[in-house]
């Protein structure tokens, strides 16, 4: 039993989170919520200098290989900054699938670009019709060594400047997974405007064009590859979800210590006190879970139950904490010259994302059930 | 007990219906869409009129005052006919100061201001907070001062939602500087088109309120209203007034139709309808419990001050369950539509017009504002429960 | 639009709580508990000289004929007093289908006695395999005139006093409702203690007959009758958790009012003052929605959801109410020399009669689905 | 990280296991099961015996005071083993009083008390609430006083659990009657065989506890532990060990999957089994979801105990979060029981033993016990959140 880092994971978060706390300044966040993406390119590229995109990427990839654990530790550090940089969708439910099951090839042509910072590559994991990864209605058939893709997807972030897009499609005996170039001929991007504020795109597929090279998986390998990408995509993102939840409890202590009302301040109010420290136990717990969750990843053992139950509390915290740091921040909570209201619509993303919470337990409750019914 | 609308209700209720379905023109669904909904426009400021010049704004005014005199229960029903709508209604000027105005100010100022009211050709916003009087609003410093027939004002005010295209601010102000908390305050009608008067945006989660500024704005002596000293009481009996239209029930239902409706046609990957799984059931049943709740509080609400019975402690429940209510509604509803729920209006893919995405970012200052649920819990152990208070 | 009660209703209840307050100090009803059945006859009998037995009964047996509104006032009396006496059991959930649906000859012969008070009737709803009233595996053969029904129902109130127990058996063609009498042969009744005080039995039916004349309803009618009496036993039963719930709120409002520790009074604490607020919101909503499905049924109208919320609520509060106004008596809460753990065990009985709140959600989400279902 | 046990670690647990299954004889079972489960009779004593014979009850002592000096990861194992086996063991009397006598006390004592925990032949009961010092515990008002080379004992104690077949009494007193709050409180060892000591029962909700009353009672100077005026340290040491065995997560899991197996083998009427309901799904997956945190919550404090690193409002977080858990796990299991889950233990229908229905009604104690639930929450907004103190 042992709930501490390694040195070497605790000196690689003091890196990320001041590298991150460095770029994420509210006056910073705010010129970047003005361009048409955005995306701060800059932050990206100094964590690729700082070798920080690279860890779930192997050495010979200019990589650092350092495994999920801390790699979950940036994507905490993101949501703790609310820093829009792509850490999920591209180190996570991209990346990292590509430099598991990827050809040698693949790797090679992407990975370097994406731990450098230089390039970015993406997932599409929903549909318009469809939420469940594994149940795609988009459909993919051969022409001579090439696949022609049809179909929709949909919340794809940061479509437009990704290089490859990994994404599922029907095929004949079941589902493949393919590498797409969202540049490509037959694709079209329509832009997303979501909660939060991650470019986001329909990606209207009319016979996309996707070479042989870049299939990733057939329909052997394919659906067990869409459970590990959805666990890990789901793992990292109770992990930032744990960053945006704590952040936003500390800012809300903090600020309740400092305003007064009453000629007192607010924190004296035990009522204001206890909302306070039952977002404490909230993300204790969340910590918890997704520790555990990130951890038997790590060590790739069975998670399925760990990640389901960590994506629960992670939709009921951050729905909790989010409402209890707008309550007690009372106006300036929903002012966007405050910072605090990022954290709440990044709070209400994640919840969303990757399955709700009430989706999560019904998930749960069948497993539950197939394993005790006698 | 009989505890559903009349058929004279039920008669007013469809009449409504069918009046504002024809109001919502596309022109001013257009216009309202391209803000955030809070109105301001021309083809606002049309609609408005045509309620005024159809009788409605006066509907609930007392008949001495020129008003039609409806009883609060027709009053609830008018407004949750308008809710439903989304028309944007002032209903703090039509409501709240109108009526104060007609009772307490001058036969100028009765002339100008009421009958225009009542036209619906104004709009009033409400001065209230400050940046550091927020919940504790009796702490607040913007003052006026006595110079020959008028009154100069100095100071700034936060959170002043649509003063932007307002006609005039309903200030309160320190009018005896030596005066602490409650005493000393008055309320001032100012125009928005005086000297010294500022606005400036403040962008927030859901819609635009603003900050407000005011240096050495002069307004004459009769824009005092309703007496020197006794803005303490009007103040608290507007916001007592205006409690029950922030739960309103009819809204809240109407979204949770939306979202059933729109889970019994969408049809899931695998030819299920989103409907036929359990935890979608599971969540709809929990909106419907939690809705019938709010509904029949605001019912009893309404029938009570009707019967003229409200008790303080009544008025409270009502805001602490219906504005905490929404927070959990709101979700519900989002986890049945998933990650589609996250699109805003006019992305591709969003669903109900992205109606939810929105409510949830507004819906969130609702526990604070309008008297934050903490003293409304005070007041219910106080008031409700004849506990003693805690400080 | 009329929340308030008519004249009559009022001064009925005034009545109703006067007897039922001078007879439920906790002296009395120490006392009481230390029998083997806890029921308190002397005041069953005061209640019926008053005539509040009579409540649902028409006048031509005895009765004042008044209506569920006014039944369930009383129901809501014996809630706020825990009173050792059957009113849901014996007055709704069998004497009223009776009084509806029973011929002549059964009014005649059971309701006088009934609204006397020196008759008991009652009913069993559930069976040991089957919580679903509607459902039940005891069967019933034709015996000539006769019937002789086998199988076994469990959690019967005051079986073995019961003059007639009303159940339902599986015959050709459905199910049918019959008048038992508990002390027939082949009925073997087993005492069960349950958490709340009432007496409580298994009824283990071999061939148990009953009379022709003990038919309530045949095969067509019986489904309907079966709802009418859950409905009605589920609503009625809400009224009592309103005056269970109501007086915790009180009494723990009360009691925080005039418990010092750490110098002050445990009220003046804004949690503990909050938690009491809570409580009565709770009940504020409760009384609103028991309110609503009572009057619904008082005319014969359909309120199959208004139940079911009412019920779900009314398991939601009990729950809630129960935990706090223990809570903030600490130990005393939980002392059997202090009332207030009768309306804990009260609380939780009533919470899981009749459909948890679970199970009614579920059965609420399946109608919310077959009215939405396109 | 490595969130779990270490083969070392699991070898333990599957030890106890087996020990524990030998330990508890039919005869056990049903002494245990007349009584409410609390012990005291002699089937409960020889077990007891056996355990200290066989060595476990020293198994978290310090080595230097004759234990094995297991961690508090081992010794958390350890409880959760005792406590799936439903086996009454005297954690107060073993670990919380035992290591204090074995550390204060003199000689004397550790020969004829001491050494006597350790073999198993010694229960001790907790003499701290008062009828009016319950949460403030500090003002508690039972006196002794010196007379010569004894403690004069006089006042009244409640809720003294076991206190009815106990060999001592660990009594806190005020010895300094000048003294306020809890400056002046000292800890007594008082022989339940003392003349002026009685015992009346107070019947709860669930099992049964005490009222102790101390007339003249006298104990010998060296009775007194740990320095005189030095008692409030050694009580608040003392709830703080306690708290990590009240929400102990092994016997919640044992009863989540007791619960989870029946509705897995039971059929309905219809055919299906009662699991395939998804309301019982959900209410299963809401039990999971809520142990698998508070497991998470022992495990980390257990350990952070053993790495010497445990805050003061981690200890307050897990008492909060598993006190108020269990409360509504209690509820999620009986909902899937049904009315049966209302039928106690012996009762014809009843399951699982009525052990729920029994649960629900003793776990209740345990928000306010063990430190009230809103103190612990007052720690956690200082300590954890440095948020100034509310009073």
């Amino acid at each position: 039993m042992d709930f501490s880092l390694s040195e070497e994971q605790s000196e690689l978060q003091q890196l990320a989170r001041q590298i991150l706390d460095d770029h994420a300044g509210n006056d910073q966040l705010r010129e970047i919520e003005k361009r048409d993406e955005c995306f701060d390119e800059k932050l990206w590229r100094d964590l690729g200098e700082a070798g920080l995109l690279g860890i779930g990427i192997g050495e010979a990839r200019g990589g650092m290989d350092l495994g999920f654990e801390s790699l979950c530790l940036l994507a905490e550090a993101v949501g703790a900054t609310v820093a829009p940089v792509p850490a999920v969708p591209v180190l996570v439910s991209a990346a990292l699938p590509i430099e598991r099951f990827g050809t040698d090839e693949q790797k090679q042509r992407l990975l370097p670009g994406v731990a450098a910072g230089a390039t970015l590559v993406s997932a599409a994991l929903i549909e318009a019709g469809s939420e469940d990864p594994s149940a795609p209605q988009t459909s993919a058939e051969r022409e001579g060594e090439a696949w022609l893709l049809t179909g929709e997807k949909s919340c794809v972030p940061f479509a437009k400047s990704a290089e490859r897009v990994l994404l599922a499609a029907r095929v004949e005996g079941g589902v493949a997974l393919f590498l797409l170039d969202p540049s490509a001929e037959g694709v079209r991007l329509l832009r997303q405007e979501v909660t939060a504020s991650e470019p986001q795109f329909a990606m209207l597929l009319s016979g996309a064009k996707v070479d042989a090279r870049d299939l990733l998986a057939g329909p052997d390998a394919a659906p067990a590859v869409i459970d590990w990408i959805v666990e890990r995509s789901a793992a990292a993102s109770c992990a930032m979800a744990l960053g945006v939840a704590e952040r936003s409890t500390w800012m809300t202590a903090e600020y309740a210590s400092e305003r007064e009302q009453f000629g007192v301040k607010i924190a004296t109010f035990q009522a204001a006190a206890h909302r306070a420290a039952n977002c404490y136990i909230d993300v204790q717990c969340l910590r918890l879970l997704t520790q555990q969750a990130v951890s038997l990843l790590h060590g790739e053992r069975d998670a399925s139950d760990a990640v389901t139950i960590a994506k629960i509390w992670a939709g009921d915290v951050l729905h909790r904490v989010s409402h209890a740091a707008q309550h007690l921040h009372g106006g300036i909570g929903v002012d966007r010259d405050y910072p605090l209201f990022r954290y709440c619509l990044w709070a209400k993303q994640l919840e969303l994302s990757l399955g709700s919470s009430a989706e999560r337990l019904a998930q749960l409750g069948e497993r539950i059930a197939a394993e005790y019914r006698a | 007990m009989k505890i559903e609308f009349t058929p004279e209700q039920l008669a007013l209720q469809q009449e409504l219906r069918a009046y504002f379905e024809d109001l919502m023109t596309p022109e001013l669904q257009a216009e309202l869409a391209k803000g955030a909904g809070e109105g301001g426009g021309p083809e606002f400021r049309k609609a408005l009129r045509r309620l005024g010049s159809d009788g409605w704004i006066s509907l609930g005014w007392p008949e001495e005052l020129g008003g039609r005199g409806a009883t609060p229960m027709e009053q609830y029903i008018f407004t949750e006919e308008v809710m439903r709508t989304g028309f944007p209604y002032p209903f703090l000027t039509t409501d709240a100061i109108g009526p104060v105005l007609a009772e307490h100010a001058d036969e100028e100022i009765k002339e100008t201001v009421v009958k225009r009211i009542l036209r619906g050709e104004l709009v009033i916003a409400i001065g209230y907070s400050e940046p550091s009087a927020g919940t504790d609003l009796a702490s607040l410093t913007t003052r006026a001062d006595k110079d020959g027939d008028e009154w100069v004002i100095n100071g700034q005010k936060t959170f002043t939602s649509l003063a932007d295209f307002s006609d005039y601010i309903w200030l309160a102000v320190r009018t005896d500087p030596k005066s602490k908390k409650h005493r000393g305050l008055s309320l001032l009608l100012v125009p928005t088109d005086a000297k010294g008067f500022a606005v400036t945006p403040i962008w927030t989660l859901g819609v635009r309120t603003n900050a407000t500024f005011y240096d050495n704005v002069r307004v004459p002596e009769n824009h005092l209203i309703g007496g020197e000293g006794n803005g303490w009481g009007l103040i608290t009996g507007q916001l007592n007034r205006e409690r029950l239209s922030l739960v309103n029930h009819g809204s809240a239902n109407m979204l949770y139709q939306q979202v059933a409706r729109w889970a019994g046609e969408t049809k899931c990957a695998d030819g299920r309808r989103v409907i036929d799984k359990p935890w979608v059931q599971s969540n709809l049943a929990r909106a419907k419990s939690g809705l019938e709740a709010l509904k029949l509080l605001c019912w009893k609400q309404a029938w009570q001050m009707t019967e003229g019975t409200l008790q303080m402690a009544d008025a409270s429940v009502a805001k602490v369950y219906g504005t905490e209510f929404f927070i959990e509604l709101y979700r519900m509803l989002l986890e049945i539509l998933g990650q589609a729920g996250t699109l805003k209006r006019d992305s591709p893919g969003e669903i109900l017009k992205g109606k939810l995405e929105f409510r949830y970012r507004v819906g969130s200052i609702l526990t604070f504002g309008g008297g934050t649920n903490e003293v409304q819990r005070d007041i219910i152990a106080a008031a409700g429960l004849r506990m003693p208070r805690s400080r």
